[in-house]
């Protein structure tokens, strides 16, 4: 049987390139794709939890996540859309109006 | 006893003058104001006289005299009460007081005549009597500062009554100011008074002060000494607080006669001589008191040689003799002091008026290098001047001769020779300059053009008060005459109970004091003879000789042709650094670059910050997911590794 | 090396490397298909752990239904290669390091943190599915319901960024 | 003393006219005028009221109010006057009619809101003097900021906006850390009325470990240093006076610098009386320094209004130092002083605010022989200027007097030191007087201005009454702060570990214990 | 054991909402488009329902839904404050759409629905139904933020606020796993009773710490802050700055005050977290010339305040902590609200420019514009100072001198920002940019709006006693 902390460790790491990627990338849909991994590195942090407490309710959690991140995905690409068609840009670099 | 029970009557009636005449006058007619003003005059020195009259009959046991109307400061246990008290000093002070203010007032209606401000001239005219009688009726030090700086008030208003020129205007304000640095050390000497013995009436200070030990060497009488002394010296313009009397000049004629001859500059003699149990009691500072004045006394005399406008040379002749009066003070003959106070009032005041008069008849002119041989034009005035003139050089028999006989003789006897002797040569000088006056207005040739100078005698008004003072200044002194054949002083007399004895008195016998007092009675006669030959060999028998000595001792004569450069001194000294470092420094560094920049640079570093701050907003969504991630490092760092 | 292990570093592997792909592609829709691979991925890992129910569920909604919206809306939106623009300073020199710290540091806490957890003590569950419908619908009923509203506020949301300008 | 509402009334009837303003129409400037006026007049003469009522031989607080006002914190609506408030009340209600007299000529803007500001400001005024739980003290005071900031912001001169807000920055600099000052004071008492924590503070059930005390005391004393103002904390005082219209002067020198020094006689020394005395030496140096300083930078001052602020700083150093002395003296004299400077620099504000009217400047330079056009004015002008010089026989000397006689009492130099700002003040005022007044007249505008007009008659002469009749009767006030200040002193004695000296018996008066015990009573029914 | 009856009363506000939410956005395609602005009504209607049944609710406290949420007196007081928000919100945003000429149904509908998501965050008392509370207010307010839609601000800002705030909220999940992990539950009250790794715990508490953190917008995660409220349309902006971050204080103060741990794990990160706080948007505000960004700044600043009170971790501090946030709340939505009405259509009149000489053209609205500003400085008689008070009062029991010191330094920095609006309104004169014919009388609703708020900022000023009152109570909940 694998240790949970393999498991742990494996969503640690999906949740850190995640944010490395929320860093890296420039494209704005890239970027909600890298929100889209660390979701996905905490669901397998709660099916991991949800096992070593032998407690279902871990995995009621994921469903939830991932009907949460299917609405976040539903409004976020609608505000995408909605940008690339006014701004004819998707990297995030050049959406600088509002500073300082 | 209705003026005994109500003193404040004596008060009242120049006050009430100036009241009238300061709110109303400008509405009256010029005989209304007179009226008011000469009336308030006339009446205080009626009650004077009925308040001699009174006082005559109180018993001894009842001196000194004090009633208190109305408290007027009250403080924790700080009491000063508006109190007045008659002994025989104020007494006599009063009455000089009120006599020559009243001869002034009567004087001034011609002298005034025809000024725009008359009616605000007697009401400062009334006010000034007003505060003087505050000033010697006081029964607490505090109220004698009251008059103390009432006087000063008036004197700045009546030398700067002619406003509207810029030289009256400042020098009203350089008395004022002068005379507040004085005042400052009255002040701490008030509050030392006060502190040593938790009272400021005369009563109980003196009282207090009989029963302490003389003071062998500086204490706290010595301190109360000499802190009142600095009072007095700035009123009684002494050396070093001198420099504003001869500006007064700028005032009215009349006013230089009544405040700055007569009256006000006197009254550091009376705070010395009320004062007189401390300085008794505080060698050192009564040795104070007559260095100043005997320096002062041949000081200004030196001056006063060289000056050429009629009222500057009167005006350094005042210093001089108040110099004699400390130095009487000083030497402890505290009723010599007084009574050439007196003597004083009466002379100056009418070398003043007569000084008034000649600028009057002249139309203005004030330089005596453009006067001379008005003796014919104007007899009364050169009759009165003269007379006046021989009171002050001390001739025999003159109130002049009585009472500066009376002071030198008193500084011999105590055993200051050599303040006998720079005060003899004073009387050199004085009798000196006086006849240069003399010489150089009434006799001689005309050096003004006869043409355009229509030369008048004064109208009556202002000749009988001349005259009157002419008698004064010749009978004023026969008080002391008995002192000539071995009697007493009269005047010394009246006023023992209240002024110490001279306590060198003791060590002589009575024949050996007459003996002495002819002798240097003589010596002052001689001196007084060497200064009016001198004048009269320079100026009527050798006109040209002066200019050729002022030309050979260039030095010397330009030195005291410019009052020994003391005002700039001052202004180079204390003036123009003040004034440099009050603008440049504390107003401009200190205010504006240091605590205002101090203040503006925090708004500023807060700015600063901000726009730093504001830089970190650079819209750029992934620096904002970096600042995010930044905190989140911390945050957890934070948790997991410093918290427990 | 048991089976499983096997497996889990089979798996891990493939999720690792898709999500540096991800990362590193430069078309979006590489990125996107990098994700599907991640997601398919730990679909496995579900499995492996006896999470049947949100294997599917993870295949289905999330690399099937969200995924494919990715995909739709770069082809509609025709996003074409990321552009290389300037990095912001902040995200450059701080957010970098920092992130890799942060990927760092947090495995490295989790794996001590689970390691003081030892291993599971019950064997997984069977008939979990069953159990899972039982605690969605009674004990998370209240969740549930909101996940509903969530919808709805997506739905609403959708309308009001998508509708034509009137 | 009967509940009754006088204070609560004289409090708010201002704020009440204020609203009542709002009824009448913007445009109607004369109405408006005059119904302000009659507001303050009324207030004034309700405060002289008090005057009638008070009982100078009972040392504590009269006329108190005391209500519940909030239950969590118990926050109560606590008012009182006692010897050394009674007077800064009168000053206030006194100075707010004459500023609105001062407004009648020079403002024409905005006309309904100057005047309410005016009238909110009062409340606010007498609010600070009357309050007697720190919290209700502290609402009023910040709350004065407001009205005062729109007087000097919107009819003010040329950098009025630089001063208004550089006179709210300085103040909320100090208040905000009195704050902080008055609510840990709350966290140790558990209260914020005054006399229960002075109360707890003398009877030793709370003690104040040194450090603490010394905290404490720099935080009141910041604020109310900086009100007052103390040198160096006073470069807002100018530019706020300079800039503001006459009214905001003269009610800015009036009262509102008087808050700090009452601040200081109200909370700094019967409350930290320890950390009063430890400092009192280097507060002592600054007051001294600022006599001197403000003297001194005064006098070469070419903005009128800006050498009568500076002289404010020189004068309120006097007041603190008397402060400082810590005796009946010193402080009789200072609270003295306070009404003094009130009115006699008020009136040079504004005779300062009269000449602007005229000519609309204040550069000394553009005035010079004044005196002949308008010989009134100049009379009374002189007369202010006596009086803020502190000749004898005007109100402004007896303040100095004691003030110096209390501090010469303590420390003789300090007293030597502070008298030759005796000096200077008479060279910078007659130097300016000179100046402005004296010589011919020089500018061409100034040949024929307009001297004093009957209303401007009125209002000085009412000042130069003050100012002779303080001068000369000024037992009638000072014997009523006399109880007071006993109290206050008295309440600094405290029976401390650090100093257990011989205090002298007090001669127990019946009445008066029988007093203390009803106010004992009243303070420990419980709150709510 | 499906949930009883109870279970749905205790909840009932929330479900209010829901159903009034729904109903809007089923009527809105039925109506017709001059007809539409009635939904306003009925969304109001819902509001107030909502607030109505909250009161109602208040009598039965007590755990609902196995525990996943709590209808206690601090659920209580959130409603009252989420709920009122929704219905000013609601109340001016009416004349602002007619104005931007933007739906009206949709907006109504969001609004009730996110309030619903954040009546469900206050109420939580576990962290995933939290989660999914937050989620469903953070999506509707995305989507509220770019109700202008073809306003490049708005769009803009929807976008960092949808990405960074998805960013913050991937965080808090992953805190709530860990916790999860950690503990084995999710139930805030069984979080400390087996703890099984305590590292995980720390960790996942700095985590959820730090997603909340970003929602209640506390330096070092405030950055979205600025750009997100300049951009949105200004009442969204009034939301935004009052309901969700309510709400999320809620979620912070609810596990600060059950959670033992957090409570003392938080501690420093609070302090310093406070006193960054607050200089950050007092220091960033004082060179704004954008009135509206300045707000945002000193949004910044408030939470910084509150923080102090979260920091103190006392009853009274939670109390003083909720006061602040009702008095905060008043004051940012009238400001907030006028500035809407100010900048005009198109929102185009935002900096101080546009705000110099107001007094003269419209001395009623400057007046109330002063007052909230007065308020937010912290001037007594007003809700802010009250605010200031309560929470520096707690923090100097908790022996916090220092952190309140720094408060009331921050006190000052704010009075610069706040007095040269005023300043601008009151001491100058109109500059170049005002346009005379663009004067446009305060709307109905709007004026409503900000007379409710100005006569509570003075109310909650002068008698702060009531609410005080109940903000205890609250408190008192987590005993």
């Amino acid at each position: 049987m694998v240790s949970p902390s393999y498991y742990l460790t494996l969503s640690a790491i999906l949740f850190g390139l995640g944010v490395i990627g929320f860093l890296f990338k420039r494209n704005v849909i890239t970027l909600f794709m890298s929100i889209e991994l660390m979701l996905n590195a905490v669901n397998l942090a709660f099916v991991t939890f949800s096992r070593q407490w032998s407690e279902l309710s871990g995995q009621v959690y994921v469903f939830f996540v991932i009907i949460v991140a299917a609405a976040e995905a539903a409004v976020g690409l609608a505000i995408i859309i909605l940008l690339a068609r006014n701004r004819q840009t998707l990297n995030v670099e050049r959406i600088n109006l509002l500073k300082l | 006893m209705l003026l005994l029970e109500h003193l404040w009557i004596l008060l009242a009636l120049p006050l009430a003058g100036a009241a009238a005449n300061g709110l109303f006058g400008r509405h009256w007619s010029k005989r209304t104001v007179d009226a008011v003003a000469v009336g308030a005059s006339g009446l205080a020195f009626a009650a004077a006289l009925e308040l001699w009259r009174e006082f005559a009959q109180l018993p001894a046991a009842e001196l000194p005299w004090v009633r208190s109307y109305f408290p007027w400061i009250v403080a924790g246990e700080f009491r000063a009460d508006f109190a007045l008290q008659v002994d025989q000093l104020t007494l006599v002070m009063v009455l000089v007081v009120t006599g020559v203010s009243w001869l002034i007032h009567i004087y001034s209606i011609g002298y005034m005549a025809g000024d725009t401000g008359y009616a605000r001239f007697f009401a400062y005219l009334n006010l000034f009597l007003f505060f003087m009688l505050l000033l010697v009726m006081a029964a607490n030090y505090p109220l004698l500062f009251v008059g103390w700086e009432g006087v000063g008030l008036s004197s700045y208003l009546l030398i700067g009554f002619w406003f509207l020129r810029k030289s009256a205007a400042d020098a009203g304000k350089k008395a004022f100011i002068v005379n507040r640095i004085g005042d400052f050390g009255f002040l701490l000497g008030i509050f030392l008074l006060y502190w040593t013995f938790s009272a400021t009436d005369f009563r109980s200070v003196l009282a207090a002060v009989r029963l302490l030990p003389v003071e062998t060497e500086a204490g706290v009488l010595t301190a109360i000494g000499l802190l009142l002394l600095t009072g007095a010296i700035g009123k009684s313009a002494q050396l070093p607080l001198y420099v504003w009397l001869p500006d007064a000049m700028e005032g009215p004629t009349p006013v230089s006669a009544l405040i700055h001859a007569a009256t006000m500059v006197t009254a550091g003699v009376y705070v010395v001589a009320r004062s007189a149990v401390i300085f008794v009691h505080a060698p050192l500072a009564q040795d104070a008191v007559a260095v100043i004045g005997c320096l002062t006394a041949v000081y200004a005399a030196t001056i006063g040689l060289v000056q050429t406008d009629i009222k500057r040379v009167l005006a350094y002749s005042t210093i001089s003799q108040l110099g004699y009066m400390f130095l009487a003070c000083g030497v402890g003959a505290f009723a010599a002091g007084i009574f050439h106070l007196m003597t004083h009032a009466f002379f100056k005041a009418l070398l003043f008026l007569a000084a008034g008069s000649v600028i009057h008849a002249l139309g203005g002119e004030q330089d005596i290098r453009r006067m001379g041989g008005l003796r014919r034009k104007i007899p009364w005035t050169y009759g009165t001047m003269l007379v006046a003139t021989l009171a002050i050089a001390g001739a025999p028999l003159f109130s002049g001769f009585f009472s500066k006989d009376a002071i030198l003789f008193a500084a011999y006897v105590s055993g200051h020779r050599l303040w006998w002797g720079l005060g003899t040569l004073g009387a050199v000088l004085t009798a000196f300059y006086m006849f240069r006056l003399i010489f150089l207005v009434f006799h001689g040739r005309p050096r003004f053009d006869e043409q355009a100078v229509h030369v008048h005698e004064s109208p009556r008004v202002m000749t009988v008060p001349l005259m009157v003072l002419a008698v004064l200044s010749v009978v004023g002194g026969w008080l002391a005459a008995p002192k000539l054949w071995g009697g007493a002083d009269l005047l010394e007399r009246f006023l023992t109970p209240v002024l110490e004895a001279p306590a060198w008195l003791a060590g002589f016998a009575a024949e050996e004091l007459h003996a002495l007092e002819l002798l240097l009675s003589g010596a002052a006669v001689l001196a007084a003879a060497l200064g009016f030959f001198a004048a009269w060999w320079l100026y009527l028998r050798q006109p040209g000789k002066p200019a050729m000595l002022a030309a050979r001792y260039a030095a010397p004569y330009q030195l005291l042709l410019n009052k020994y450069y003391v005002d700039e001194l001052y202004a180079a000294a204390v003036v123009r650094p003040l004034l440099w470092l009050s603008e440049r420094v504390l107003w401009q560094r200190v205010d504006v670059a240091v605590i205002d920049g101090a203040a503006n640079g925090t708004a500023h570093t807060a700015r600063r910050l901000g726009e730093q701050l504001r830089r970190m907003q650079s819209g750029n969504a992934r620096s904002y997911a970096a600042w995010v991630i930044f905190g989140a490092a911390i945050v957890t760092a934070a948790l997991v590794w410093w918290v427990q | 090396m048991t089976l499983e292990l096997g497996l889990f570093v089979v798996l891990a592997a493939v999720a690792i490397a898709g999500a540096i792909s991800l990362i590193l592609a430069r078309h979006p829709i590489r990125s996107a298909l990098s994700l599907i691979v991640v997601m398919v991925a730990l679909a496995g890992l579900y499995l492996l752990q006896g999470a049947d129910f949100i294997a599917a569920v993870q295949v289905i909604v999330y690399a099937g239904a969200i995924m494919v919206l990715f995909v739709f809306v770069i082809m509609l939106l025709n996003a074409g290669e990321e552009e290389r623009t300037s990095w912001s300073r902040m995200a450059h020199y701080a957010g970098i390091p920092l992130a890799i710290y942060l990927t760092v540091q947090f495995a490295w806490w989790v794996a001590d943190g689970a390691s003081a957890l030892g291993l599971p003590t019950a064997p997984a569950e069977s008939e979990s599915t069953r159990r899972l419908a039982h605690l969605l619908f009674r004990e998370f009923v209240l969740p549930f319901e909101l996940t509903a509203i969530l919808i709805l506020v997506a739905i609403l949301g959708t309308v009001v960024l998508g509708r034509r300008e009137s | 003393m009967p509940e009754n509402l006088l204070l609560t009334i004289i409090v708010f009837l201002p704020a009440a006219g204020a609203l009542g303003l709002l009824l009448l129409r913007a445009e109607d400037h004369l109405w408006i005028r005059r119904a302000a006026l009659t507001v303050a007049l009324a207030n004034f003469a309700l405060s002289l009221l008090l005057l009638a009522g008070f009982d100078r031989t009972w040392p504590g607080y009269q006329f108190e109010e005391m209500r519940p006002w909030i239950a969590s914190p118990p926050i109560h609506y606590h008012l009182g006057v006692d010897g050394i408030s009674l007077f800064l009340v009168l000053l206030t209600t006194f100075l707010v009619p004459v500023a609105v007299l001062a407004s009648w000529r020079g403002i024409t803007e905005r006309v309904r809101m100057f005047h309410i500001l005016l009238l909110v400001l009062e409340t606010g005024m007498v609010g600070v003097f009357v309050a007697l739980d720190l919290f209700l003290f502290f609402v009023f005071w910040e709350v004065m900021l407001v009205p005062m900031y729109f007087l000097i912001g919107i009819w003010g001169h040329e950098r009025r906006i630089y001063a208004a807000i550089k006179f709210v920055l300085f103040t909320m600099a100090g208040s905000v850390l009195m704050l902080v000052a008055i609510l840990w004071l709350y966290a140790a008492t558990g209260s914020f009325d005054l006399p229960r924590i002075q109360a707890l503070l003398a009877n030793g059930a709370l003690v104040l470990p040194p450090v603490t005390e010394l905290l404490l005391f720099s935080a009141f004393f910041l604020a109310f240093a900086i009100k007052v103002p103390l040198f160096p904390l006073h470069t807002w005082l100018p530019d706020a006076h300079v800039e503001a219209p006459t009214a905001g002067s003269v009610l800015l020198a009036g009262v509102l610098l008087k808050m700090g020094t009452y601040g200081l006689l109200r909370f700094c020394l019967p409350l930290f009386p320890e950390a009063s005395r430890l400092l009192a030496p280097g507060i002592a140096a600054l007051a001294i320094a600022g006599i001197l300083y403000g003297a001194l930078v005064a006098m070469v001052q070419p903005d009128l209004k800006k050498l009568i602020a500076y002289s404010s700083v020189s004068h309120l150093g006097f007041v603190v130092l008397g402060i400082f002395a810590f005796n009946a003296i010193g402080i009789e004299g200072a609270v003295y002083q306070m009404l003094n400077h009130g009115i006699s620099t008020g009136g040079l504000f504004l005779v300062a605010g009269m000449l602007y009217d005229r000519r609309h400047t204040h550069q000394i330079d553009a005035f010079g022989g004044l005196a002949t056009p308008m010989p009134m004015l100049a009379a009374f002008y002189l007369l202010l200027c006596l009086s803020s010089l502190g000749l004898p026989m005007l109100n402004g000397f007896v303040g100095e007097f004691l003030i110096l006689l209390g501090v010469f009492r303590v420390e003789k130099w300090w007293a030597a030191l502070a008298a030759c700002g005796i000096i200077l003040s008479a060279v910078y005022l007659l130097w300016s007087y000179q100046r402005v007044f004296f010589g011919a007249v020089t500018a061409e505008p100034n040949r024929h201005l307009p001297d004093v007009d009957r209303r401007e008659r009125i209002l000085l002469a009412t000042l130069a009454i003050l100012v002779l009749g303080m001068g000369i009767g000024s037992p009638m006030f000072i014997t009523r702060m006399e109880a007071a200040t006993t109290r206050m002193l008295r309440e600094m004695e405290r029976p401390s570990v650090h100093n257990v000296g011989p205090v002298a018996p007090e001669r127990p008066d019946p009445t008066q214990l029988l007093r203390e015990l009803e106010r004992l009573r009243k303070d420990l029914q419980p709150v709510e | 054991m499906p949930p009883a009856a109870t279970d749905y009363y205790r909840l009932l506000p929330e479900i209010i909402a829901a159903v009034f939410g729904t109903t809007v956005m089923l009527l809105e395609p039925f109506l017709r488009r001059e007809h539409k602005a009635a939904l306003s009504w009925l969304g109001m209607l819902g509001a107030a329902a909502a607030l109505a049944a909250a009161v109602l609710v208040r009598s039965d406290a007590g755990p609902a839904f196995f525990h996943l949420i709590q209808a206690d007196a601090f659920t209580f007081f959130l409603r009252l404050l989420i709920y009122a928000t929704a219905l000013l919100v609601m109340l001016a945003a009416r004349a602002y759409l007619d104005r931007e000429n933007l739906p009206h149904g949709e907006f109504y509908a969001l609004v009730l629905l996110g309030s619903v998501g954040m009546g469900v965050m206050a109420a939580a008392a576990e962290l995933v139904t939290a989660f999914i509370g937050l989620e469903i207010s953070s999506l509707s307010t995305y989507i509220l933020a770019s109700y202008r839609r073809d306003a490049l601000r708005a769009n803009e800002s929807a976008l960092k606020y949808f990405l960074l705030g998805s960013f913050a909220t991937a965080f808090f999940l992953y805190g709530v796993a860990l916790v999860y992990g950690a503990t084995g539950t999710t139930r805030l009250e069984q979080v400390a009773e087996g703890v099984a790794s305590v590292l995980l715990l720390k960790l996942g508490l700095a985590l959820v710490f730090i997603g909340l953190a970003f929602k209640v917008a506390s330096a070092p995660f405030h950055v979205w802050t600025p750009d997100v409220y300049e951009g949105a349309p200004t009442p969204v902006t009034a939301l935004l700055s009052t309901a969700p971050k309510a709400a999320a204080f809620a979620v912070l103060l609810r596990i600060a005050g059950t959670v033992l741990p957090a409570t003392l794990l938080w501690f420093w990160v609070l302090w310093v977290s406070a006193a960054l706080t607050m200089f950050v948007g007092n220091l960033a505000a004082l060179v704004q010339s954008n009135v509206k960004r300045m707000l945002a700044y000193s949004s910044i600043a408030h939470a910084g305040y509150i923080l102090v009170a979260l920091a103190a971790g006392t009853e009274a501090a939670y109390a003083a902590a909720l006061y602040y946030l009702a008095a905060y709340a008043l004051m940012k939505l009238g400001a907030f609200t006028l500035v809407a009405h100010l900048a005009g259509r198109g929102e185009r009149r935002l900096t101080l420019e546009d705000y110099a000489g107001l007094a003269r053209r419209e001395p009623v609205v400057a007046a109330t514009l002063s007052l909230y500003l007065l308020s937010l400085l912290g001037l007594p008689l007003t809700a802010g100072f009250l605010g200031k008070f309560y929470v520096f009062v707690a923090g100097l029991r908790a022996e916090l001198l220092g952190l309140v010191v720094l408060a009331a330094v921050n006190t000052l920095l704010g009075a610069y920002y706040y007095l040269r609006v005023i300043l601008y309104m009151y001491f100058r004169e109109p500059g170049a940019t005002y346009e005379p014919a663009a004067r446009e009388p305060v709307p109905a609703g709007t004026g409503l709006v900000l007379a409710a708020t100005a006569a509570g900022t003075l109310l909650l000023g002068v008698f702060p006693g009531h609410l005080m009152r109940i903000a205890e109570l609250a408190a008192a909940s987590f005993r």
